[in-house]
């Protein structure tokens, strides 16, 4: 069997045998149904939610939220990271601050962003964009400082001007330090969603979630947080994807962007 | 156009004991009174405050304990008033599973208790409650659902003191659970009701009378026929319902919505129901109970700031008897 | 695309200082030196020395922290159009194909680009990449790239050319083939040249003069003509006043570096 | 004014005009204190939080359950991370669960880890060593890869052992990546623990945010923030400075520790 | 640490093929070359041709994909103890001290300790660095990181040292000094030299023999003995046969690269 194939069979194998076992370990012990569901009632749940479609409401809301907010709080990082990383005096007098934000856990904040910003989507946004928001911003800072100064020379050498620079070969540079930040950014950014879901809603997986706990039903619970597997999985995937294709020089792509 | 409305429970809106709520609009109540209710869930009832101060929410669902402590001298008076009583009898209970010893609540002395937070409103109740009986336990927050049934399962808590509806929900798993026998006054204390700003009750008396007519003949239609309750509840929201075998839902369902209804139609026996009303007795027992429980410094409050029978009159100006028809004849 | 001719290079008691983390480095000290025009000038001196701080002093990247540099007569200020400047390391964009970077210059300078296309290619088939114009640079060896940076310095046909041991990574033929190349691109087009090289053999090859520099802090210590005839070729490396030139450049090396 | 100077007064400048500005809008445009509360309100909760004593008993407790989280998860992901990368087999089986779990938002989970490992401290702790765990495991992992090959040859050519090559050159020269995982860890390992405290607790931060939420003492709500934030940056800090003492010899270390 | 002198090397239609992302990628094919117990050997080749991947052919770290490969009369089956091995790159453990790095043998194979710290002490001093011993690599100019390089592929006292263009950053002078050293250091212990170089004059100057490989993949072109006397100093390089050598050596190569 050639490598490509072991590693798609292999942890296939393994996928099988633990829903064994769990299969196995729920009917045969009697592990009740609250503590952990059996696997026949997770995939009913799955069935009542994606082919009935009880859920696709759910799974879009928390998508709608997730995506506004991942590309607000992202495009906000990129923008403020530009200046931040251009100007010397902007750095100089924001730096404590963005130590001190970058090292708050942000959903602690989701109470008061609900007295902000209202229950609709806005607070979701908001809160998902919050989260999104410093990865992306460090990120994007320290790539653009770390643009090799010889490239900087060069283009220096060839007269060309401050935004050329930053357009032409800092940002390039940058990209694989960026790619990382979006990268994290999507899964932290589902986490902002779920808290401020957990907080104030109606709708969304993460209000799926909540009301699942309180009916004590373990395979709904079990089933949205597979969905929120997906939507992670997914999310990463494509931005891991856009990151070898836009990235195509950089032969540590597929390292960098494994790093969370 | 019909008034817009916007109703926010303090949890979330999935639980059944909603049903009623969500039923008035399935079957057509709020658009007879000329409103379009909307509904929306948030966690704890100081979450959901601002938003009624706001204006983005018009009525509220939350229990007394909060509103009360803000006409403590020296704190900023909320300007809103409850003006329907909803869980007119308390729905917090004290649960031990079956084969417990305690047979009544002073066996639980020097016992733990599980309690869903420590920021529950029931927990300046209960310490009162346990300060009248004498006796003294160990609080424990152990959260709601599957973590407080295992606690009390495994022995990590002696008894639950959780809702009405959550130990409906543990019956369903097939537990056997007993409820022990509470002090009267403190069974009385009605817990949550619907609460709207003071401006909305002048501005808009009608529009609010309204709502309440449309609950209290929901609540009818669900106690004549709680499957078709439970059955809207779940078109509304079917990402509730309950996976698997469709009739076991309905049954265990049904079994959670019926303990919340006794609640809601705990009226003094022999009287015509007098939906919404608040009796002013209850209303110092609980200021009494607030006080004992250390949760307000003082007994000099007057709860009449904070609540209004004035639109009662109104919630109950329908036929009754035609609801429970229409109901029975629901399918 | 055509630029002056007047770009002798003079510079007047030079003093360079690096204010580093650990205080400041003096690079060069007190150095006089003088390019005329359409000379060929080469600069040796020990590793460290301070070589390729004068390149950036005359190509207006760093500024002199005292004396005075000048070029065409005026002082030096910024970086200038008409100065084509080859890398120690080879520094191309890896995101570019390889005729991309040999553009670069056309680009950032808003110059005619069907002229330097043109150009492009015909400074491709002199460095032996044509094949590889559409290539990305990780995907060539090390020489190759340096041979890139090597055009694109040319591409813009500067007046001055500065070149920061543009023939270190390549090996033995490539490199003698490459000397030869210069020179005569160099004797067609009489430009200046500015060299620099860790290799004697190299420098007495090439230049009119060769500037020898002292260890760091930088000061001139010696200034030789190299009175070969042109062309020279690999015979040229053969004869005696060659070598004699080598051994000459060699001890005195060997005084600096004792 | 020299370069240090200026980086510490400018933006203390900035900090005072902001507590300035709040100040003035709570008190000239009576802004309820349940939107935002009075800086005096929130200088009087950190006092009686701090100086007399209310919350430290919260911030002893969310500090144990962080730190021991930390350490546990850490560890672990740390000694999990060097068997997947050492060993071939393991990888290839495994890699796309890793996968999987690492873009699910762990905070989810929250529910579930109470229901396993019930309401005490043990619950916080596995949130939190749950969340470190996957930066760390995967900044591990591609550290260990990352090893330039040269330095794996020379080991060899010297008849070095496997584990003397993991011990002696992998694991100094994955130290990089290595405390950047740590870095991301610290920060999230808090908001792991701070969602735990949301769902059940008697004690912490999360729970002293909460309680203040439900009486609404935005004051409290603040302060509590604020002795967060000092905690995240405290944590961010003290890793910062080990990296720069450990990992000397990488002159990268002061821009590596900035990416989160 | 004394180690065996029979360390002969053969190689008989040595193949050797990389199995690449983007196919397999011939870098030997069919190479005979013998070195005597003693000897000291240059290898000669283009760049990419297939020197580096010979010795680690040599020293046991890659397998031969066909052919045979023996030292001192059997199969090369890993890395040996008693072989020394100087990379093309310095390749230095950043976060050891200078001395730490030339122990790392010592370290490794658990040889004695004392006997080695004596060795390091005597070593340091010969390429230069005794007042480096303490510091760590980053603090280094290129060409000391080098050289310490070659301190640490004789720490052990090999019987077969194989050295990959350890030469190359050097600046002219410290490179002549570095070749007349080595030269000193093999006639003094007589051990077996493998030496890669793409310099011409190098090769020259320290062999015994030159082997010259083709472009890739390598194979053996010309085995030329290298018959100047011993030991050889600044002067055999002015000589007419060191010349002779190189431009035969330099036309050979013209032909293998054209
Ligand atoms: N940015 C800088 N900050 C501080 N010191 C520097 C800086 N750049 C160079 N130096 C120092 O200045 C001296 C001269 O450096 P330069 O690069 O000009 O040397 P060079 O002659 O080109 O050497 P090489 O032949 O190795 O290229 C060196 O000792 C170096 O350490
Ligand atoms: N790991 C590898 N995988 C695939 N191809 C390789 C690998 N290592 C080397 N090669 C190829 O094998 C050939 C020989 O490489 P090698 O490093 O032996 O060359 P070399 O003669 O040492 O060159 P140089 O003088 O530049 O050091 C080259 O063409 C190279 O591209
Ligand atoms: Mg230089
Ligand atoms: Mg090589």
């Amino acid at each position: 069997m050639n490598e490509r194939i072991k590693s798609v069979v292999y942890p296939l194998i393994l996928f099988a045998l633990i829903l064994a076992l769990w299969s196995f370990a729920t009917s045969r012990f009697g592990i009740p149904t609250y503590i952990l569901p059996p696997l026949s009632g997770v995939v009913a749940a799955l069935r009542h939610g994606f082919v009935e479609g009880a859920y696709w409401g759910d799974f879009l809301y928390t998508l709608t939220s997730v995506v506004s907010g991942y590309a607000a709080g992202c495009t906000c990082a990129f923008v403020l990271g530009c200046l931040f990383a251009e100007f010397r005096p902007v750095e100089r007098v924001l730096h404590p601050f963005v130590l001190a934000l970058q090292s708050m856990p942000k959903v602690a904040l989701a109470p008061l962003i609900l007295v902000w910003f209202g229950f609709d989507l806005a607070s979701k946004v908001v809160m998902v964009a919050l989260v999104c928001f410093f990865p992306m911003f460090i990120n994007t800072v320290v790539g653009l400082k770390a643009t090799p100064p010889a490239l900087i020379d060069l283009m220096r050498a060839f007269s060309a001007s401050r935004w050329q620079i930053l357009l032409r070969i800092k940002i390039p540079s940058a990209a694989g330090h960026i790619f990382a930040g979006l990268q994290i950014s999507i899964v932290l950014g589902l986490i902002g969603a779920i808290v401020a879901e957990f907080v104030s809603s109606t709708k969304g997986l993460g209000f799926l979630i909540n009301s699942a706990t309180a009916q004590m039903d373990t395979s709904t619970m079990f089933a949205a947080l597979a969905s929120l597997a997906v939507l992670g999985i997914a999310g990463s995937q494509l931005v891991r994807w856009l990151h070898r294709r836009i990235v195509f020089w950089d032969r540590a792509a597929s390292q960098t962007t494994l790093s969370e | 156009a019909p008034t817009k409305l916007v109703y926010a429970n303090v949890t979330d809106m999935s639980t059944l004991s909603q049903a009623p709520v969500v039923a008035a609009k399935t079957l057509g109540y709020y658009k007879q009174e000329n409103l379009d209710v909307e509904f929306m869930g948030f966690k704890g009832t100081a979450t959901m405050l601002p938003q009624l101060l706001a204006d983005r929410i018009q009525i509220g669902y939350p229990n007394a304990d909060t509103i009360l402590q803000s006409l403590e001298p020296g704190r900023e008076r909320l300007p809103v008033k409850f003006f329907y009583n909803s869980v007119r009898s308390s729905s917090w209970e004290f649960v031990v599973l079956d084969n417990s010893p305690a047979k009544t609540m002073k066996d639980l002395n020097g016992k733990r208790l599980g309690v869903g937070a420590l920021t529950f409103g029931n927990v300046p109740l209960t310490k009162a409650e346990f300060k009248k009986l004498g006796i003294d336990m160990q609080l424990v927050p152990v959260g709601t659902g599957s973590a407080a049934f295992v606690a009390l399962k495994t022995g990590q808590v002696d008894a639950l003191n959780l809702f009405d509806t959550q130990d409906a929900t543990f019956e369903t798993q097939g537990e056997k659970i007993r409820r022990l026998e509470q002090l009267d006054e403190y069974k009385q204390l009605f817990s949550n009701g619907f609460i709207t700003t003071d401006a909305m009750l002048r501005k808009n008396p009608e529009a609010i009378a309204g709502f309440g007519r449309a609950v209290a003949k929901a609540t009818v239609f669900c106690d004549a026929n709680p499957q078709a309750c439970v059955k809207m509840f779940w078109k509304a929201y079917p990402q509730t319902k309950p996976s698997g075998d469709e009739a076991k839902a309905l049954a265990d369902s049904v079994t959670v919505l019926k303990s919340r209804l006794v609640r809601l139609n705990d009226f003094p026996a022999g009287q015509p129901k007098r939906w919404g009303e608040y009796d002013p007795q209850v209303w110092k027992n609980f200021v009494k109970a607030l006080h004992d429980g250390g949760q307000l410094k003082t007994t000099d409050i007057k709860p009449e700031d904070i609540y209004t029978n004035a639109l009662v009159p109104k919630f109950s100006d329908f036929d009754a008897a035609k609801v429970v028809a229409q109901a029975k004849a629901y399918k | 695309m055509s630029t002056s001719n007047k770009l002798a290079f003079r510079a007047k008691g030079l003093v360079v200082t690096y204010d580093s983390s650990r205080g400041p480095v003096k690079a060069i000290d007190g150095l006089d030196a003088t390019v005329a025009d359409g000379e060929f000038v080469s600069i040796l001196g020990p590793s460290g020395c301070g070589k390729s701080t004068l390149l950036k002093i005359v190509s207006g990247l760093l500024k002199p922290s005292a004396g005075t540099v000048e070029l065409g007569g005026a002082s030096i200020t910024g970086p200038r159009r008409d100065i084509g400047i080859v890398f120690q390391q080879p520094t191309l964009l890896p995101w570019q194909t390889v005729l991309q970077n040999i553009l670069l210059p056309i680009r950032t300078l808003g110059l005619n680009r069907t002229e330097g296309r043109a150009r492009a290619d015909a400074l491709l088939r002199l460095v032996g990449l044509e094949k590889f114009a559409n290539n990305y640079p990780h995907e060539l060896s090390g020489g190759m790239q340096q041979r890139i940076g090597i055009a694109r310095g040319m591409i813009h046909d500067p007046g001055l050319l500065l070149m920061d041991e543009p023939f270190a990574a390549l090996d033995a033929m490539t490199r003698e083939h490459m000397m030869a190349e210069l020179q005569r691109i160099w004797m067609a087009a009489g430009k200046s040249v500015i060299f620099i090289t860790h290799s004697i053999p190299e420098a007495v090859f090439l230049s009119d003069r060769v500037l020898v520099l002292s260890q760091r802090p930088a000061h001139l210590v010696k200034d030789m003509t190299i009175a070969l005839p042109r062309p020279r070729t690999e015979e040229t490396m053969g004869t005696r006043e060659f070598g004699e030139y080598c051994t000459a450049l060699r001890a005195l090396f060997n005084e600096i570096t004792r």
